[in-house]
């Protein structure tokens, strides 16, 4: 029953979750550059804020200032349409993400299910934006994008069943309260399952070594070639957003969400998300990329597999209990 | 010669367009009291980020283009100014150092890369070859003496055969310098 | 291996290929137009194993363009240098693609700066310069509208 | 849908401009690829964007007036390239050049082979995409041994430190001091690399097995330098033609063994490791004397010709001379070893996938200026 009070109350967490995400992608798009700079034995932005602090600011100021070039041939609607395709769903996920023990924006009871699905429609706009711009290199990134972010969609799925038949219920809040005594990762049958995890998410994200699709050696800049501007700012934006959602979705399935010893919960979320996220950017500047079909192949031959062997065992453990 | 003489006369056209850009009702907002002021601040704003977010494109020709490597690599980090992110696609970056020596058959690609990328634009001619032919401004026929000559209108000139990382780290000071004292219309 | 000196290649080749003379100044091997080709094969097959093509050019001696190949025997460690005199009138010779197949690049780039057509070529355009440019640089009477010439010592 | 359904439906070809202006191209080299989705059909190369008519130029220019043009033809690898030029002008003159100046020549150009071969490696693993992480790590040694030429002879890339006949500068002093510490710094970054690349998973399934040049076509393109002894073939010319010191100097080639991307990356690593040996070497047996150059400026050279090859980093640089006996040489010929590298690329290139394209391409270690000239 919808008063006034729960409207202002939903009101008051959309924009706190809208605000939220918009410091973390800036503070992301900083400290990527930082890590990816310090890995290199640079210093990374420097000169604008003390250590760079505002560099992102700098960035989403000029971007704003940018021309929005929109290439003669493309296809409108498809081309408006892309960049709220990549980033719109991204925020619809943070709806049943638990940030603390009451601080979840809406606990619905199907958490999971919800996420996963919502995280798929990004791959609707990579496509769109890969069709839309009439380029021949955006045209190859987003059909790479398509095959890739599917095939990977497989494993992610399978993993997160086992994580849900394990806690008997794909409430977040209820998976994290199942994990109080010990964290997901550390029991047997997990731990194979939250690296089958890690490997697909790192594809959902399109980040190196799996980021075919805006390869930057092969195709010119991938799916968002002829993008510039605040366009181009929202794909950004987008790919930090989800990167921060897998961390978040990793953390809750995996590493007790919030729970932790004296730091409030939220605390502890938070640490444990950037965490992972400092492993995707560390991973990000190490490893060369997959070839496509070396891509496909992995995520048919080997992980779709030992996530379905993982499956059945974990269903065996939990008749033998 | 006729077609590039041509291509100049247009881009100087663009040229000064650029030079002038309106702040949106910055008349009606001037009559508010105070409104110098946010005006100021807001212009200054906008032209701070202008400045300290200028993404080069990966354009090297030739020597000049390792020169420019060097800059972005770790001893002599240009992204320090925040001008580290080397964007391949000319869609989604500002400055284009034209690093090298400008043949006659690269020019129209170079024109045309100019052309695609979006509105607050500049250019750096890093090394003599960009500026005025270098040492290829005898006996060649196969040069184009210096990146004017395509009718690209330039901001930077770094002189140097090739010009050290420091003296790029310095001409791009010298237009983020330059951005800020821009005359932007904000009457 | 004992590496074969200039002088016994030359009597190899002079035994086979009698019209064969050797240049003065830089003992190369002088060979008349039409018979290019026969020797380019004599030279690639089993005794000699010249299987490297090094580098084809010409040099415009105003009366005569002088076509110089520079041929190399990896596996005989042997090298040896073959010229061809023409005429400016007709400049178009065999082509050496088939034999070697470095020739393919070499040749264009002296068809783009000299003029020198090499007849069953795969693809005879310019290489280096763009493909609609009037005239051959490399010639000693090429002039350009741009062509600013520095002052000699 | 077995196969006589697939043979009815109309796939058209696919053609890909990686123009001139390409983030993995090395520079101006414009390629039409014709793909069937991600395979490679067919791949024409376009080149001649950064031509700058070297060869009209060196026809007007004296002898000791053409040494800073070599700089700029491959201008990663500038003091192996003056020094082709000027052992070809000495060959022409046959001019005796004095011992201390040959064991700096060599003990320089080895220098700037390990530094040429460093961004080699850089650029191909940012090909196969570690993004600028290998190559940052290349330029920071680089960066050490560019630093011994600003002292040696005061520029980073253009040197224009040989003379005919000698080199410019003696040594400074203290010089062989830091070299000796960039030997002891640099070997352990070499096995680093090792770790980082040469075995990581990864990397090994993207260049092992990708671009396969076999023997007998890579001497028919006239191929030279780390790509021909990557396929097996032991030709080294510091080894067949010894020109300057190099008889005395002990030191092996590297040869691959299936001439494929992995083996020319591998191939370039040990010749860096040789390079450092070769360097040592010269270091200690050096000469004293006077290696600078008293002749005059403009020298008159007999009419004749001559041709030097040396051993470029990227492969043999011949320099043909045709003198007429005035100060301005009447031709000159350059033979650059990436133009003859190029040409195989179509070859190597058709049946694999666009990202493989570049993988051989970053192998092949091409520089578009020496390709251009």
């Amino acid at each position: 029953m919808l008063t006034a009070l729960t409207f202002i109350f939903m009101l008051t967490a959309a924009f706190a979750v809208l605000g939220f995400i918009a410091v973390s992608a800036m503070f992301l798009i900083w400290w990527e550059r930082k890590v990816s700079a310090h890995i290199q034995s640079r210093f990374g932005p420097m000169r604008v804020g003390w250590h760079g602090v505002l560099q992102s600011i700098a960035d989403a100021v000029k971007l704003l200032l940018k021309e929005d070039i929109r290439p003669a041939r493309a296809d409108k609607l498809i081309w408006w349409l892309a960049p709220f395709f990549a980033v719109v769903p991204s925020v619809m996920v943070f709806v049943a993400i638990p940030f603390g023990r009451t601080l979840v924006p809406r606990d619905l009871n199907i958490g999971i299910l919800y996420i996963m699905a919502i995280s798929s429609v990004c791959v609707i706009g990579v496509f769109m934006a890969g069709w839309g711009s009439n380029n021949k290199y955006s045209l190859l990134g987003g059909m790479r994008a398509g095959a890739q972010i599917i095939s990977y969609e497989l494993p992610l799925v399978l993993s997160i069943i086992a994580v849900v038949m394990r806690a008997g219920t794909p409430s977040m809040q209820k998976i994290v309260a199942s994990q109080g005594s010990c964290w997901n990762i550390f029991h047997p049958d997990m731990m194979l399952v939250s690296v089958i995890y890690m490997i697909s998410a790192t594809a959902e994200v399109n980040r190196t070594p799996f980021d075919i699709p805006e390869a930057e050696s092969e195709l010119v800049a991938g799916f968002h070639t002829e993008y510039s501007g605040m366009k181009f700012a929202m794909f950004f934006v987008g790919e930090y957003t989800n990167l921060f959602i897998v961390a978040a979705i990793a953390t809750t399935l995996f590493l007790g969400g919030w729970h932790g010893p004296i730091l409030p919960p939220v605390v502890w979320f938070l640490i444990k998300t950037y965490a992972l996220v400092f492993v995707w950017m560390w991973v990000r500047w190490t490893f060369p990329r997959v070839r496509v079909d070396q891509l496909m192949a992995f995520a048919w031959k080997v992980l779709t597999p030992a996530a379905l062997v993982n499956l059945a065992i974990v269903g065996w453990l939990l008749l033998k209990r | 010669m006729a077609v590039i003489k041509s291509a100049e006369a247009q881009t100087r056209k663009q040229f000064e367009r650029r030079r002038t850009e309106r702040i949106p009702a910055a008349k009606f907002i001037h009559k508010l009291p105070g409104g110098g002021l946010i005006l100021a601040t807001s212009e200054s704003i906008l032209k701070w980020g202008k400045a300290s977010s200028l993404w080069p494109m990966t354009f090297g020709l030739a020597c000049c283009a390792f020169e420019m490597i060097a800059a972005g690599a770790s001893r002599f980090d240009i992204d320090r100014f925040g001008a580290g992110v080397f964007r391949a696609s000319p869609r989604q970056c500002d400055v284009m150092i034209v690093s090298g020596t400008i043949c006659v058959k690269m020019g129209g690609c170079i024109r045309r890369l100019y052309a695609q990328m979006p509105e607050p634009k500049y250019v750096i001619a890093m090394g003599n070859c960009a500026v005025s032919g270098g040492i290829f401004y005898h006996d060649t026929y196969s040069v184009v003496k210096g990146t004017e000559l395509l009718g690209i209108p330039v901001d930077v000139y770094i002189p140097g055969c090739p010009p050290r990382p420091e003296n790029l780290l310095f001409g791009l000071m010298k237009l983020q310098e330059k951005i800020r004292n821009e005359k932007n219309a904000a009457r | 291996m004992k590496k074969m000196r200039q002088d016994e290649i030359f009597a190899d080749i002079k035994a086979v290929f009698p019209e064969i003379q050797e240049e003065a100044g830089s003992g190369a091997a002088v060979i008349p137009k039409d018979l290019l080709l026969k020797v380019a094969r004599y030279l690639r097959g089993e005794p000699l194993a010249f299987d490297n093509l090094h580098c084809v050019t010409a040099i415009d001696r105003k009366e005569k363009i002088e076509m110089v190949y520079i041929l190399y025997s990896v596996s005989k460690r042997r090298a040896l240098t073959l010229k061809i005199y023409l005429s400016p009138e007709d400049l178009n010779i065999a082509s050496l693609a088939s034999v070697w197949r470095s020739a393919d690049w070499l040749e264009r780039e002296t068809y783009d700066m000299f003029g020198v057509v090499f007849s069953g070529h795969p693809d005879m355009r310019r290489i280096l310069n763009p493909y609609d440019w009037k005239g051959y640089p490399l010639r000693k009477d090429y002039t350009h509208p741009e062509f600013i010439p520095k002052p000699r010592l | 849908m077995n196969m006589s359904q697939t043979k009815d439906i109309r796939t058209e070809e696919f053609l890909i401009n990686m123009g001139p202006q390409h983030p993995s191209t090395h520079g101006v080299l414009f390629l039409e690829v014709k793909l069937d989705g991600e395979i490679v059909v067919d791949c024409t190369t376009h080149i001649g964007y950064l031509h700058r008519s070297m060869e009209k130029i060196a026809e007007n220019r004296t002898y000791t007036q053409f040494i800073p043009f070599t700089d700029r033809i491959d201008y990663v690898a500038s003091m192996n390239n003056n020094l082709g030029y000027v052992t070809a002008v000495e060959k022409l003159m046959n001019l005796e050049v004095p011992e201390r100046a040959k064991y700096i020549r060599v003990i320089v150009a080895e220098l700037n082979r390990i530094a040429s071969h460093l961004i080699g490696i850089g650029t191909f693993a940012q090909d196969l995409g570690a993004f600028a992480t290998p190559l940052f790590y290349c330029f920071r040694e680089r960066e050490k041994i560019i630093d011994i030429f600003d002292r040696i002879c005061g520029n980073r890339l253009t040197y224009n430190y040989m003379r005919i006949g000698g080199v410019q500068f003696d040594l400074p002093k203290g010089i062989d001091e830091t070299i000796k510490q960039f030997i002891a710094y640099m070997r352990p970054k070499l096995d680093d690399y090792d770790t980082l690349l040469t075995y990581n998973a990864i990397f090994l399934a993207r260049s092992k097995g990708i671009g396969v040049l076999p023997k007998s076509l890579a001497i028919d393109y006239s191929v030279s330098g780390p790509n021909l002894r990557a396929s097996g073939v032991r030709w080294d010319i510091r080894k067949e033609e010894p020109y300057l010191v190099y008889e005395k100097m002990e030191f092996d080639i590297p040869v691959g063994v299936n001439g494929d991307a992995w083996d020319r990356y591998k191939v370039r690593i040990e010749e860096m490791r040789q390079s450092l040996r070769i360097v040592e070497q010269a270091l200690g047996a050096l000469p004293e004397g006077d290696p600078t150059v008293k002749a005059g400026r403009i020298q008159k050279i007999a009419p004749g010709e001559a041709y030097m090859r040396t051993e470029n980093p990227r492969g043999e640089l011949g320099f043909y001379i045709v003198s007429d006996g005035s100060t301005y040489p009447y031709r000159l010929k350059i033979r650059a070893p990436s133009f003859s590298n190029l040409a195989l690329l179509p070859e190597l290139v058709k049946g694999l996938k666009v990202a493989d394209i570049i993988c051989v391409l970053g192998s092949l270690d091409i520089l578009m200026g020496e390709i251009d000239r």
